[in-house]
């Protein structure tokens, strides 16, 4: 009997992916608030990396804790065995002893793994404004790994050329940012299709794994850019039973990873519920 | 104040509706708070109920806080890093105002922006640090980013310039009369913004006997000869959190996303929540029920 | 009935001189232990300054404390409102919001205000090696005030020339301060004999006031450099009754304040006298 | 250790005599503490038995500590700001040692050697700030001292490289088996020279369950991550201070100053004190009844 799960959304999917680039020993930082970033890291550090630091919020050392909607912070915050503000983080973490992976999204993310969370269209008089890319400019370059994840696979998001670069990764393979004194480490994208890696300036992003009943076309027809497809492209590992049962059992029992997964529409009514269920367990 | 104002005056405790003596139109203001969380937003109800324009906004996480003093057309100019509802969606009120051409903006990477304001505290007028290269924000922002060679390894710096605002608002657990302020959770760099500015405004959910600060001196983040103002403002933070005290209040964070969604219904939600004393807003959220309940979910918390 | 006292040592002339330079809202560092700079500052704090703000080891804001050799650290950290580390002090308080006034004595001084802290001799093979200068070299440039502190006023000290400028005032005039960016401010010593104060760069110090007893002479003899001396010179203020009874009643009651002005050889016997003095007091 | 190697040993709890595996002959070693507070003298005392030699030492405000470990022999180089034995006199082992030529000094000011530290823990190659114009020092130590104009403002700065010791050595109040540092009385700049340095090696009063640390964790000032080694060494700081834990032993103090009077005598305070364990250490300076007394004296203090 296979220790794979059969049983398992296309959240859980990416979100066990994710989980699986965090390495034992990682420093992480839990940044902007996303559901299914926060979760691959406690899963992970609930199952093979236990020793990993993270930093959330204030937090230094954060314990794991379980995800809710209505208690996330405060539960990081407690577990904490040390409070360091953000001007400490930044210059000890980020740019001191640095960090080795933090998972980002993006509006648009290009061939060249441009990152755009600034604007759709014009800069001046833009169609969209995002959000502005936080501490993404910097950590985009600087982290030992870069991980990009992106619940929709989409030509909108995966673009030929970004319309405004907010950051990038500078330098890719490893003897280019070894010369530039950067630590070497692989830049991958996570999706809800497939896992994406660019190994060289200059070479496009490779089709590392397709999801579970994903095609390889599936993947290149929604995808803005050109990608390597080798002969035979391999299959993502699944979740594995354990790895579901821990998620929905301890980490994740509301099911906030399926937020970001979500159509904009629907998801306040989701997170209602999911309060709904959170208050019932409180005994409120 | 001077420094040495600050110093002398050992009882700084006001009312929200003074803090139109320290805040004039066209001031920069950098608020304090970051992501969803800790943001002083009875202060920024208190700038728009007094009508306080123009004013050149800086943040470095903002949320909330923001879009709000942006919907109400408080702010002419905003400098930031990220303006974000999180879960909740994208800021509307920012988001129309940009894309209308109605807020200049100077929007800079999250580590230059700290550094920025980290600078002025320290005395020095630039920082060094390995910078956001390849990003368009170097080519869009000659004046912020600067490079300069380390004068002993040769290697290539990023160079950021003092930010200095004249005023920074806060959001604390506790202060004394003097203006010694406690941060128990979530800090941002409020500590940086305070050392940056030339006022200090800061509410905090109880003002204390100095004896108390002293049983927990480390818990103490901003001396008072930093702060000109401190106000006593219970869930000053609302609706976002100040753990661990409470958290934020998803409820009101999703009525907020609805009303803002359009000009005309975010007027309706100035009316109903902004217009009105603090102890009003409280009730309009509602009430001693809500409260309480955000304060339990702070402490119900689940570790694994 | 005089308010001026007319029973007190020479210490205490000199401790309460350079209380009397602290002025209310003043921000002070009280550093390397030095009794009759913090015998100074506290006496300054419990009379005529409550509000200054005192920064003493990593004790932010400290109240102030009855000082005893065996308890002055941990007294001045016990009423602290904050803690900072030293990073934290020389940036946000040294560098950031500035200092008023730090007393500080050296081995050496000139008539130009150069301070040596480190070698009598040549620095290479000295006759002497000092202590170093600690924050001496940029806190002597970047304070409001200067001021030096001498028990012993001779010209082995007062010297033409130092042997190795550890740190010096840099500007001196108010203008000249103020085109550098420097807060503007006096240059002081104060000594046992007298007060000597410079106020322009190539323009020799001069007595500002000789304590009673000591004539102009005095002090000219026993300085190793030019002296500015004015057609009558005021005596300095004496202590009042007031200040030299919270004196030896609260802030001093074992005569701390003397130690500085003792020779090397005498202060091992007195500082026991005082240890058991401060044992009974505990009853141990 | 790497720093994922740092993060990875969650027990770094060792012995006294294990320190040699860290530090080596010749090795760059950063001592903690400053004045006569904080030193790490249970450490020193080790590298002396341990014989460890040819060591370039590094202090900002050193004191007892150093001139012990000169006095020993076990230095062949000296980076400081200050040695002083305040109160006592001049370092006596320390004097002799530079004034017969048998030392090798690398003497900087105060504030830049502590921005030297603090460039290594950010990253960054180099920090600007406004130096000690018109000091010999910057004559002397070009190298040091680096001339530098804000690319900004023009204003002329003093440009300070990054310090990268070898290892560091500390004394603190408490830690988990992890390696997190909590620090309650004089911090000196501990946290920079940890962040400075390749091997962190830090005794504490006590090790405990890594819960005690989250009860109060303001007072966590190292992070684990930066630490190789702690070791259980109560009164590790003796005869300096460990405030509110106990203070200063002014008895030994003095008996120190006479014995460290002239090289023969102070061979004898070697055998008499360093040369034995450090709980044959304990008895000697007077046992029980002196702990006790120096931790009576910390709680026993008059505020006024």
């Amino acid at each position: 009997m296979s220790k794979y799960s059969d049983d398992y959304s296309p959240a859980e999917m990416v979100c066990v992916a994710v989980a699986r680039e965090i390495e034992d020993g990682d420093i992480l930082i839990l940044g902007s608030f996303t559901p299914l970033a926060f979760v691959s890291y406690v899963l992970a550090k609930v199952t093979h990396a236990p020793n990993i630091m993270y930093m959330a919020y204030s937090s230094v050392d954060a314990g794991p804790f379980q995800l809710t909607f209505g208690t996330y912070e405060a539960a990081a915050t407690k577990g904490g065995v040390a409070r360091w503000n953000m001007t400490e983080c930044i210059h000890s973490l980020y740019l001191g002893v640095g960090v080795d992976v933090e998972p980002i999204s993006s509006i648009q993310i290009d061939g060249n793994g441009n990152m755009n969370l600034s604007v759709v269209g014009d800069y001046q008089k833009p169609m969209l404004r995002g959000p502005g890319g936080a501490g993404a400019p910097e950590v985009v370059k600087l982290h030992r790994k870069m991980l990009g994840y992106f619940p929709s696979h989409n030509k909108r998001t995966l673009v030929p050329k970004v319309d405004f670069i907010t950051g990038t990764r500078w330098k890719i393979s490893n003897q280019e940012r070894l010369k530039a004194g950067l630590r070497p480490g692989p830049m991958k994208l996570i999706t809800n299709l497939a896992v994406l890696t660019k190994e060289e300036e200059g070479r496009p992003f490779r089709i590392a794994s397709v999801h579970p009943g994903i095609t390889v076309n599936d993947v290149v027809n929604n995808t803005g850019f050109e990608l390597e497809v080798a002969k035979d492209v391999p299959e993502t590992e699944k979740p594995t039973k354990e790895q579901i049962r821990i998620l929905r059992e301890q980490v994740d029992p509301y099911g906030m990873v399926a937020f970001d997964f979500m159509p904009g529409k629907e998801r306040p009514a989701y997170l209602k519920s999911i309060l709904e269920k959170e208050i019932k367990a409180l005994g409120c | 104040m001077s420094t040495r104002d600050k110093v002398l005056n050992q009882n700084k405790v006001a009312k929200l509706t003074d803090i139109g003596k320290l805040i004039k139109d066209g001031d920069s203001v950098a608020v304090g708070g970051a992501w969803l969380s800790s943001h002083p937003m009875a202060l920024v109800r208190q700038i728009i109920r007094s009508g306080i324009k123009n004013l050149h906004l800086m943040t470095i996480l903002g949320s909330v806080d923001i879009d709000m003093l942006v919907g109400a057309g408080c702010a002419e100019r905003l400098m930031f890093s990220f303006v974000s509802m999180e879960a909740y969606g994208l800021p509307p009120n920012f988001r129309r105002a940009v894309e209308k051409g109605n807020l200049k903006i100077d929007e800079i990477s999250g580590l230059a922006i700290i550094i920025g304001f980290e600078a002025t505290g320290r005395g020095v007028p630039f920082l060094p640090y390995r910078g956001p290269s390849g990003s368009d924000f170097l080519k869009q922002r000659p004046d912020f980013y600067k490079q300069i060679k380390c004068p002993f390894t040769g290697e290539d710096m990023m160079a950021i310039p003092a930010i200095k605002p004249d005023v920074a608002i806060i959001h604390a657990q506790r202060a004394d009369a003097a203006g010694s302020i406690q941060i128990e959770g979530t800090a941002g760099s409020d500590l940086e913004l305070a050392k940056a500015a030339k006022k200090v405004i800061v509410t905090v959910e109880e003002i204390v006997p100095t004896d108390v600060l002293r049983e927990n001196p480390f818990k103490t983040k901003i001396p008072r000869f930093y702060v000109d103002m401190v106000i006593e403002q219970p869930f000053g933070a609302h609706p976002t959190s100040l753990v661990p005290s409470y958290v934020g209040d998803p409820w009101h964070m999703m009525k907020y996303m609805e009303m803002a969604a359009s000009p005309e219904s975010f007027k309706n939600y100035l009316e109903q929540y902004v217009m009105k004393s603090e102890d009003e807003y409280l009730e309009a959220i509602g009430g001693l029920k809500q409260t309480n309940l955000l304060k339990k979910l702070a402490r119900e918390v689940k570790s694994l």
